[in-house]
């Protein structure tokens, strides 16, 4: 017994002198020469788990944008990116954010679960570390009133107003059956939806939930075969989750139109459901991918795969941050939140310029998919579809 | 009515894949009383193996059935090898040890394999080429696709196949006698390490055939796929009787049908709550299991 | 080692190495374009030559080559823990003591983070190893406990702004309530029926607290709960302020999980303890012997939940904010792993489990990719080497339902 | 004056009958050799007297209570101990503990008294400690408290039951072959402690093979053979009974 505690005591010392040095060596090089060191970026995200493939997305998408700026940084570059996994679990998301601060990063692009992103903001915050999350659309995260929090993409309530102007005023549907699959974001934005049915003289004739993970939605699709619903309106967490959703669709003869949202936008949704996928709309924050500014985005990523749903976001917040950074000359969080505020730029994604709240509009439309790609097909802004 | 046949189908089907993967639990437990947890993930790398040798044989242009056919039987191959493997490697050297270090190394494995997949397939999902087996048809209102009765028709094959083999075979009489008692059936001659490996190897390759039907009837498959179905496979397992052949068929099949009832007619949400309330609800009252044989350990 | 053995052992190694490149090969080496050999090949090499060097030093070994290293080394260790020996243990359990305070103060705020996990997994594996290491009994489930505690202080907290340490004994009372009800019907079964139904009640847990919208909001989760207030010492004056800073956290879980060890430690050597053995070694001669085993049992579950509850409450005013997702079932097989891979009912055995367990893949952090892949391999293999754990306890055998 | 009393006692399992009416009584401070072929249904009768088998009809008392419906724990505080035919020790425990566990019915102090280490705790786990090392000495072990139970040799296992039994203060004590795999000095000395607890005020139940330690000690015998009571009465008498000798020796 007591050469085991000796042991431990032994093990505990050496532990802790070893992670606290380990840390406090770090911060010894940085304090000769900050200036080499640049400047340094975190992304967090889940690079492992469910949702690795959308995490590693924004990974990508920053790493495209810190090949595209670093030549313009001048003597603030280089930019380094640090990428943290934080598997969407809020303890490994703060965890993550707690290593970030460590790594000394002043910006932090992520997360992509709201539920990791909300709990990661507040040591993030804290620390006076910018967070741009490229993905997190729950209302919540920029309405907590951080000062450091931003946000690139849509949010959840603009995106059910559109996908209920679009069901009301093109699809001219009565009936609609909503299902979700229980996150933060897909329960949330289905929840948007069947509240904004009330107004819109749209009956909800069911609203189910599924659980993520499940494949099997055969019940679920019992039901809505049953029910015979105009417009089937499906919120998932992501493409791989909504694939085998319109596989089954199809399989059971259901030909309801379905409607979806912008977490199924990737191209894997059609090499998933191939054909099954055709003719699905969904909401989906526009992107014109023929500005020089997306030409730009998709060269660099190129050589990452295929953008995903949110690698083009992710690209504008670590570009944006980078501007900002540039044009305060330097990383202080004051100067930079100022010069932030002050942009107006053309990005990959959309228009980038953030309001007082942090939030950067949204701007979506309705695409739907073609010859197995996504097209736009409707502008709920002024009630026109799209020419081809 | 039709809601009621249709989902009669659907959860028949659903039934039938969980009781190909109950089989491999219940066989193992059955012969080494080790809750296999890698054998989700066994399930899970027959699925993948599945993509990789029908996008293969797809792509040198062999008819939809034969690479079916020809990657079933290749892939239930590989993985009996692979069950083989993690047997020799970290179930046997520990036979004599507490079954809880057993049933640790078990989930190491488990977490081992399923990120070995994600490390050489990717974290992205991968897609089954084309629809093998297309359309379907109505009776009383109730769709059936032929991929449903496909899977159904390879399901009862597997299942007809196993039981003659476990009860008309001498390799059967001697994976019983084993499971009955080691000592003994070592005294008559029979090697029981081979069985042993041999049981794995067969509980390996029913799972994989579970692995690529979910493959082909989902349209994907996904590195992590084995644990969730693994998890209720093993309760459909129990619930029949966990050692018991026929209990682990009828456990999946009802495992399958009270979860696409329960979403259909009570709550998609709180399915998985309900499949569990009954499987405590029966072994509260049966404690070992519907066809599970009765221990009595009050014996003094 | 004699020439014949050593033949069959390179044979084997052989078989070996042919088998894992046959399950390599396919899942690498198969595309749709065509077949390719080079990158499973190159990897193969690289693990066939890895392991025929540990099999030539082991070899080597066993014919005693290294002698002249290791029984000096030997002899060194030996009288070092002679020389331990004689060191009475209350010193160690002192120093041990200092270096956990000392730790905040020489480190930074990264390694704090991982501390807190550190100790936070220290709470339940010792709560587990009331259920499984002392009493027997496996439990699948056990993450549901935490999350009991971690909701009960959230919505407390939330609805009702009571504080923390109000809430603290509120948690750990529902957990045990929660415990009654997990153990109740669990009474009768045997082990691995006990596996499956304390996993789905974990499940049952999660599922609810991820659909009752109502009160728990779901998979939103519960945001703004209010951190531990405390009289703490500032600006020259004791002022009661709210705990933000993570050596503040540090040193309340410190304070937690040492209540719980000692806590734990004493019921292991109480009459309770010893009838938590009694059931674990021979559950009739336990009943026989006077134990009522059903309490015993329903008792150790709720002392279980009672620690996991505990530190659920504080987990929830940690991260001041809870989601279902903290509770899925992989981390009920971490906290298992954390007991039986540090020595069942072994106290020490268990904070050693969660250090390897916890922040081993947080310094490994940099590997993402091949943490994990790692880590379910070596908690394999540690199985094979010591499948008693990192620090057995001195006495623990098999469960009783295991000699039957 | 009875103190255990058993009448009609029927238990069936199944369709094997394993008892048929067997009644027989145990007078306080007596010594019962309860004896028959193997298979007759000795251990069963002591399973239902402490409770681990229900009967089938008929009952038990003890000290004139009915003991239908009680748990096995209850029965022992209520003062019946018994030890096991093949062994059942706490395997992993050391001897003390092993004998320490059995205070627990004699026992109060819960979880809170424990981890707040209470003086009425201490003073009743000291208590416990001295009664265990009481049964220890008495059974000649106290100087094997500290061993693990599965270290000790068989000898001293058998005789670890029986102070684990006398621990609990039994008024009666059921022994189940105590004297099986004893070599004949163990034996002897087996039989002096047995005296030596009757001495105690103890009423002595035991399921016996070797005649020479039934007959040199008790002060009357059961015979049972398939589960049917076929004699009862004073060891002389026992010895002389042709049905008794008929069933050892008749259908072999």
């Amino acid at each position: 017994m007591k050469r085991a505690l000796y042991f431990l005591s032994l093990l505990l010392l050496v532990s802790f002198v070893a992670i606290g040095c380990g840390g406090e060596k770090k911060d010894e090089k940085k304090a000769e020469a900050p200036k080499a060191a640049g400047i340094k970026i975190g992304s967090l995200g889940p690079l492992t788990g469910q949702y690795a493939a959308d995490g590693n997305d924004i990974k990508n998408g920053v790493l495209a944008a810190i090949e595209v700026m670093n030549p313009e940084m001048g003597a603030l570059g280089p930019v380094t990116l640090q990428a943290e996994d934080d598997a969407c679990d809020p303890r490994q998301a703060v965890a993550a954010a707690n290593k970030l601060i460590n790594e000394k990063v002043t910006a932090v692009i992520g997360a992509y679960c709201s539920s990791a992103t909300i709990p990661a903001a507040e040591p993030l915050m804290a620390a006076k570390i910018f967070m741009i999350t490229p993905a997190s659309t729950n209302e919540k995260v920029t309405e907590s009133g951080h000062k450091f929090m931003y946000r690139t993409c849509g949010r959840d309530d603009d995106q059910s107003k559109a996908a209920v102007k679009f069901m009301t005023d093109q699809l001219k549907a009565k009936a609609v059956y909503i299902v979700d699959d229980k996150t933060t974001y897909s329960q949330g934005l289905a929840d948007n939806v069947e509240k904004l049915c009330a107004g819109a003289n749209l009956k909800v004739l069911g609203h189910e939930h599924v659980n993520q993970g499940d494949k099997d939605f055969s019940a679920v699709l019992t039901k809505v075969k049953a029910a015979k619903p105009d417009v089937f309106y499906v919120s998932l967490q992501n493409s791989a989750a909504a694939a085998p959703m319109l596989i089954q669709i199809a399989r059971m003869g259901i030909k309801t139109k379905i409607l979806a949202q912008d977490a199924v936008y990737h191209p894997q949704l059609m090499e998933l459901a191939k054909k099954d996928a055709e003719g699905v709309y969904l909401t989906f924050g526009y992107t014109d991918k023929e500005t020089p500014s997306y030409k730009k985005f998709a060269d660099a990523y190129k050589k990452l795969g295929e953008p995903g749903a949110y690698s083009a976001y992710a690209y504008d917040s670590a570009v944006a941050y980078l501007k900002a950074v540039k044009a305060a000359g330097g990383t202080d969080p004051e100067k930079v939140k100022a010069e932030l505020m002050k942009l107006d730029f053309a990005g990959a994604s959309k228009q980038i310029k953030y309001k007082e709240n942090g939030d950067s509009g949204s701007n979506y439309v309705i695409q739907v998919v073609k010859d197995g790609k996504f097209e736009n097909f409707w502008n709920p802004e002024n009630g026109q579809l799209y020419k081809k | 009515m039709e809601v009621f046949l249709q989902q009669l189908v659907n959860g028949i089907t659903l039934g039938g894949v969980y009781a190909l993967v109950a089989l491999g639990y219940t066989m193992v437990y059955g012969i080494i009383q080790l809750i296999n947890f890698a054998h989700g993930e066994i399930f899970a790398a027959g699925g993948y193996m599945g993509v990789i040798l029908i996008s293969w044989m797809v792509a040198q242009g062999y008819p939809p059935f034969v690479c079916l056919g020809v990657a079933l039987v290749l892939a239930m191959g590989y993985c009996a090898l692979l069950a083989m493997a993690v047997e020799k490697l970290v179930y046997k050297p520990l036979r004599s040890s507490s079954r809880l270090s057993v049933l640790l190394s078990a989930l190491g494995m488990s977490i081992f394999l399923q990120n070995g997949l994600m490390l050489t397939q990717g974290v992205y999902d991968r897609a089954y080429p084309g629809e093998m087996v297309q359309g379907g048809f109505e009776i009383g209102g109730a769709m059936v696709s032929y991929m449903q009765i496909v899977i159904v028709g390879i399901t009862v094959a597997l299942l007809v196949g196993l039981n003659t083999l476990v009860f008309k075979t001498r390799i059967g009489k001697a994976m019983r006698a084993t499971a009955q008692d080691k000592t003994m059936s070592a005294l008559v001659g029979i090697n029981a390490s081979r069985i042993i490996s041999l049981t794995f190897a067969i509980g390996a390759a029913l799972a994989c055939a579970a692995g690529i039907m979910v493959g082909m009837y989902y349209g994907s498959v996904r590195y992590d796929m084995g644990f969730v179905l693994g998890v209720k496979a093993f309760s459909a397992a129990v619930l029949g009787g966990i050692g018991n052949i026929t209990g682990a068929m009828l456990g999946g099949l009802l495992i399958g049908m009270i979860e696409v009832f329960a979403a259909g007619y009570i709550s998609s949400e709180y399915k998985d709550v309900f499949a569990f309330i009954i499987l405590i609800g029966v072994l509260y009252f049966m404690p070992t299991g519907i066809m599970g044989e009765n221990v009595d350990d009050t014996r003094v | 080692m004699t020439t014949p053995a050593s033949r069959k052992l390179w044979l084997g190694y052989a078989v070996a190495m042919l088998w894992l490149y046959v399950l390599l090969w396919p899942l690498i080496g198969i595309k749709p374009g065509g077949l390719e050999f080079a990158t499973s090949a190159a990897i193969w090499a690289k693990l066939a030559a890895i392991s025929a060097i540990l099999l030539v030093l082991w070899q080597l070994k066993q014919r005693g080559v290294f002698d002249f290293v290791s029984r000096p080394a030997e002899a060194v260790s030996k009288a070092l823990g002679k020389a331990t020996d004689r060191v009475p243990t209350r010193l160690w359990l002192v120093l041990a003591f200092a270096c956990a305070v000392a730790f905040p103060l020489v480190t930074e705020r990264y390694a704090h983070d991982v501390a807190i996990s550190v100790l936070v997994y220290i709470c339940l594996g010792l709560g587990l190893n009331v259920v499984v290491g002392m009493a027997g009994l496996l439990d699948l489930g056990y993450i549901a406990f935490y999350g009991v505690g971690a909701y009960t202080y959230a919505l407390l907290s939330v609805h009702f702004g009571l504080s923390f340490w109000l809430c603290l004994p509120i948690a750990g009372a529902f957990s045990a309530v929660a415990g009654c009800i997990i153990g109740y019907p669990t009474l009768r079964m045997r082990g691995d029926y006990l596996a499956i139904v304390t996993l789905g009640f974990g499940e049952i847990v999660r599922i609810i607290l991820n659909n009752w919208m109502s009160l728990t909001n779901g998979p939103n989760g519960i945001l703004g709960i209010k951190p531990p207030g405390a009289y703490w010492w500032q600006d020259g004056k004791i002022e009661h302020i709210w705990l933000g800073s993570l050596e503040q956290f540090y040193y309340v879980i410190l304070g937690l999980a040492v209540c719980t060890i000692v806590a734990v430690y004493r019921i292991n050597h109480s009459r309770i303890g010893r009838a938590f053995e009694a059931v674990r070694e021979d559950q009739t001669a336990a009943e026989l012997m006077g134990v009522n085993t059903l309490g015993i049992k329903l008792l150790a579950y709720a002392m279980g939940a009672v620690f996991g509850g505990l530190a659920g409450a504080f987990f929830a005013a940690r991260m001041r904010f809870v989601s279902p997702e903290s509770f899925t079932f992989i981390e009920s097989a971490m906290v298992l792993a954390m007991v039986v891979l540090g020595g069942m009912g072994s106290i020490p055995g268990v904070i050693l489990g969660a250090l390897a367990l916890i922040a081993l893949p947080e310094i490994f952090r940099g590997f993402e990719l091949y943490r994990m892949f790692v880590f379910g391999g070596v908690m394999a293999m540690m199985m094979l080497f010591r499948p008693k754990g990192l620090w057995p306890a001195k006495r623990m055998g098999a469960r009783s339902e295991e000699r039957d | 004056m009875a103190i255990l009393e058993l009448s009609d006692i029927s238990v069936r399992f199944g369709g094997l009958q394993a008892l048929t009416d067997v009644s027989f009584r145990v007078s306080e401070g007596d010594i019962v050799g309860l004896i028959g072929p193997n298979g007759a249904g000795k251990t069963t009768v002591f399973n239902v007297i402490t409770g681990v088998y229900q009967t089938s009809s008929g009952q038990v008392s003890y000290d004139g209570r009915p003991l239908k419906a009680l748990r096995p724990h209850k029965i022992l505080a209520l003062g019946v101990a018994r030890t096991f035919q093949n062994i059942r020790l706490f395997q992993n425990m050391t001897a003390l503990e092993n004998v320490m566990v059995a205070q627990h019915s004699r026992t109060r102090e819960g979880v809170f008294g424990a981890i707040l280490r209470t003086r009425t705790q201490k003073r009743e786990e000291g208590r416990i400690r001295e009664k265990a090392m009481q049964a220890l000495s008495f059974m000649g072990l106290a100087d094997f408290a500290g061993e693990v139970a599965s270290n000790l040799a068989y000898g001293l296992q058998r005789r670890l039951e029986i102070a684990r039994a006398l621990a609990s203060e039994p008024q009666t004590l059921l022994l189940d072959e105590p004297a099986a795999g004893l070599n004949p000095a163990e034996s002897r000395e087996l039989m002096h402690t047995i005296g030596r607890i009757s001495a105690l005020g103890i009423s002595i139940l035991m399921v016996e093979h070797d005649m020479k330690v039934v007959m040199g000690i008790c002060r009357s015998i059961v015979v049972l053979d398939h589960g049917v009571m076929i004699a009862e009465g004073r060891p002389e008498e026992i010895q002389r009974d042709p049905r008794v000798i008929e069933a050892y020796l008749g259908h072999g």
